[in-house]
């Protein structure tokens, strides 16, 4: 099935297969967070190290399906070594792609307005995009960013 | 938006009034207690089941996604119904209008209420929104008080300061389903709030027949139920502003309300689901959801307007033909009242009135609608109410005021 | 009065057995969610709203009279389908078996329990079945025990009599939704009963699949939902033996479950009316009654062979098919278990596994199934769990081989 | 309606316009009784003054529709004057008639048995037999007799 194949794309299952970024940083002084998927079971735990305004750790714990673990691996790949600012936009943009779709769980008849979304600005991330065919996994995807964004509320600003 | 508005053709949308009783056409005369379902609604939920039918929530495949997008759909549609702004939040689904109210008393009520405490009534409540709170009152020790009524049917408010003095909670009918009074919410919102209590609207009667915004009239909660609004049995809702539910500690337990259960306690969701234990009523949801797109196509307001021209049509035939003889309990006609006509012919029981319009085909309920307390203050055993919907014309009328005429022939 | 089963001929009464997923034909392995519903059951709920439909109990025209009838001998269909003595007074209708539990936990429960006192459940309960206990005890300070399972999934039953020492309820499900387990439940009665204990049993699992009789198995108090035995959404049963339900206050309260009400206060109606306030669950409880119609048709013991045999079947083709990269949670094959397969896949997550299957049309339901206290017992954080009807067959089984073939090759 | 005038005999008529045996005995020493019909609201109050086991008086008091003020009525001229014995005896033929009809209410698809009912000893109670056509009716028609069973059940046995 064409979709299934999007959804879940090579460098999903590597990125599943073999996460980037496992394991817990020491809290203090790293930034923590745990989120939690109540309807699949699936948690995971974000650490940051922020320093200087600059993400200079990330590591992921945590379990749970392809989705949410591939896009936790990418999500730490992705933010790793940028300034907090820049990680905020590319959380951004990622959660507008899927946030569009995720509507649709919401939204009476009308269909969701397409945005035009940066997908370069994502880089492999973009794998990502296969989910949004598949509503109740986009929960999955947005996992980490949520705890990711929850850690980084922490931050004095 | 002015739209047509073409009984003969609304009559067509629902099956049941092609059916005959004794060998004479059905006129449905008891909207009050349960509306009629349109074609759409049946279908809808047959179609559900025959289509899409799996649990929601907690499944990745197609049927199970659909159900559950189906499902949370019908959130949006009975939200915007009611002028919610985060219907994803503040809609939740009960099995009716009863345990919402239970709902709230058991969940904002035992957190909020004690001794010294009070809760404001009125008198023409329904026992949905009186025994709740007498159970919760007799666990909790808080003070029940009630407004009464005038000679018309009218709430008196001139002391409603006092009542509401220190009182948590106003809970009242925005429409008597006995008198047919229709309320003043907004202003009773704003007294309310006025003295720091919350308000929640019964709107069993009003929702389904009058126009609802919560935001608006500046309500804290509002209870309907599905089968008076067009829809199906076995749902209901709760309204309520998202800062109150999600204040409020859960009422059921079991599946689909957790985030966590270990064996030494548990961890509640967020709502809606907090407040959804179990599997809820999807097909239901579903048909209410449709329900309610159908009134939407006919517009509330013009549905108001039709009922009302009937009231006044009915009330005034009905002093016409009976005179003194027959009583009606409520208000006269006018934009105060709902098309709900409640009346006593003199020698006739309402019992009796109710078997003899049977027999013309004629459904009318004898009794004392589920409003003891009312008729207590009124000091009638029993009335017999005539409804009316959306899909009653002049006939309807005609052919209730032949029934009158042979229960009064009979009877003296 | 043996019956012969024609599974090829019971796939044509369930209509949504005829759509497509994916192009593909569907494959609905989630009746432990819930069940399909047959063409009867669809018919007999749109007959009713387009033919009858009427608020009950209070209406004497000839509608609401046809159904009160309905709604009453529904109460019969189900009372016989227990085996209970005193339908018309043991059955009380909920909206699922999530509130027959939080009712008879608010009813029974809050006037019978209290500090030193103790309830008796297992591990392997669903949520439903734990929750509003430890809702109850946070309030009333009892205690709650545990039972708890070995490697294979049985209950371990060797320290049972210590557990119910004192304790004056044992709630426990007549099977596992997650393992398949069918525990010994006329022993569990009996061994309440020495201790002095009552017996709940939840019937969710059960009552669709097993034979189900409350009198042989000396039951207290027994809860299912209509979902899942082939009937609609929206309804549960509470059924109670007569003396007990007899003796417990209201749980909800409103229209319907009185006899009077005051300003002051009210009083109760004889069950099964005083569990039921508001407009019961109507055109649900004929749906359900013909739901069990359907069911006594081709034979509850015959729909339980041929589980039995699909769930071996399945059973043997899994452990041949996948040997040890695929674990089966819960007991081996036989008459023990019932047709519920919960799996796990090395290096394929439960999510994932039931997106794959979809995939070619298999319905299962990935996840911790409502029952987390089992799963940290277990340490399995989620699983994927096939579970038959009696409208599966062996073809089911193998699409769903051939999706769980496909899962295992994208992940290696 | 053929139907309707069953139930709404002459002689049901003629009882609910002049109900006999009204009013209530001073209790003690007369037996008492209140009876109710949640459903509709009637409300029946029965007392009756029983002397060297006969039913030497009885009023009936309350309030409710044609067919259970009828039935009350009709109930009070037909035991008064009777031993308690036969009084039980008519009680027992009259709520036999009602009862097997009352069971459409309650059984599943199987219609009632019909029983051989002495009619004739019911004299004109025979008259409510019409009201079986009405099952929902025939808690009204019952109601008094209950109350009355109520009463005599204070009876020193
Ligand atoms: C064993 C068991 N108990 C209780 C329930 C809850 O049923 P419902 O959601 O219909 O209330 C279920 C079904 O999910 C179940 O499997
Ligand atoms: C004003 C009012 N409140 C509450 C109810 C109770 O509704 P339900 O029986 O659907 O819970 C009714 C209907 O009977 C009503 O008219």
């Amino acid at each position: 099935m064409a979709e299934l194949e999007e959804l879940y794309r090579e460098i999903i299952l590597d990125h599943y297969r073999s996460p980037r970024n496992k394991g817990e940083l020491a809290s203090p002084p790293a930034l923590r967070a745990e989120g939690f998927n109540p309807l699949c079971g699936d948690e995971v735990v974000v650490t940051v190290d922020v320093n200087g305004g600059v993400i200079t750790d990330i590591k992921i714990g945590g379990q749970g399906c392809s989705i949410s673990q591939s896009s936790a691996s990418m999500m730490s790949a992705s933010v790793k070594g940028k300034s907090v600012e820049d990680a905020q936009a590319t959380i951004a943009i990622f959660k507008s792609l899927m946030s569009v779709h995720e509507a649709q769980l919401e939204v009476s008849d009308a269909s969701p307005e397409e945005q035009p979304i940066d997908l370069k600005a994502l880089g492999e991330l973009a794998a990502l995009q296969g989910v949004v065919k598949f509503p109740v996994r986009i929960k999955c995807a947005t996992l980490s960013w949520n705890t990711l964004i929850q850690a980084l509320g922490d931050l004095p600003s | 938006m002015s739209k047509t508005f073409d009984v003969a053709k609304i009559k067509k949308d629902f099956p049941l009034l092609e059916r005959t009783v004794h060998d004479r056409p059905i006129i449905y005369l008891d909207s009050g207690a349960s509306s009629l379902q349109p074609h759409v609604v049946i279908d809808a939920m047959s179609h559900y089941y025959a289509t899409t039918h799996a649990n929601v929530h907690r499944g990745v495949y197609s049927t199970a996604e659909e159900a559950t997008i189906l499902f949370e759909r019908s959130r949006q549609v009975v939200g915007a119904f009611l002028g919610a702004v985060h219907p994803a939040e503040e809609i939740v689904f009960t099995k009716n209008t009863t345990e919402s109210i239970n709902l709230l008393a058991n969940s904002w009520g035992a957190t909020n209420l004690g001794p010294g405490d009070a809760v404001v009534l009125s008198i023409m409540e329904h026992h949905a929104n009186i025994v709740p709170w007498q159970m919760l009152s007799a666990r909790l020790g808080f003070e029940i008080r009630w407004i009464t009524v005038d000679s018309e049917g009218f709430l008196i408010l001139d002391d409603l300061d006092a009542l509401l003095e220190g009182a948590k909670l106003l809970s009242i009918t925005a429409m008597s389903n006995v008198l047919g009074t229709i309320n003043p919410i907004r202003e009773l919102a704003a007294r309310a709030h006025a003295a720091g209590a919350l308000i929640h609207v019964d709107g069993a009667q009003s929702v389904p027949h009058l126009g609802t915004n919560v935001v608006a009239d500046d309500l804290d909660f509002l209870s309907f139920s599905g089968h008076k609004v067009l829809g199906p049995t076995g749902i209901g809702v709760l309204w309520g502003r998202r800062e109150l539910l999600a204040a409020m500690p859960p009422f059921l337990g079991g599946g689909g309300m957790i985030l966590d259960v270990k064996t030494d306690g548990f961890l509640a969701a967020d709502p809606p689901q907090r407040f959804e234990a179990g599997t809820p009523p999807i097909a239901e949801a579903i048909g209410l959801s449709e329900a309610i797109r159908y009134i939407d196509t006919i517009g509330i307001d013009e549905i108001r307007s039709h009922e009302l021209h009937l009231t006044t049509t009915a009330l005034d035939a009905l002093a016409g033909r009976f005179g003194d003889s027959l009583t009606v309990h409520g208000p006269g006609p006018g934009a105060h009242r709902g098309g709900v006509i409640s009346f006593t012919l003199e020698g006739v029981h309402a019992h009796d009135m109710a078997q003899i319009l049977d027999s013309v085909g004629v459904c009318v309920r004898p009794g004392h609608h589920c409003a003891k307390p009312l008729m207590r203050f009124l000091g009638v055993p029993a009335t017999a109410r005539a409804s009316f919907g959306l899909y009653n014309d002049e006939h309807d009328i005609e052919v209730l005021l032949e029934g009158i005429d042979q229960a009064a022939k009979l009877f003296t």
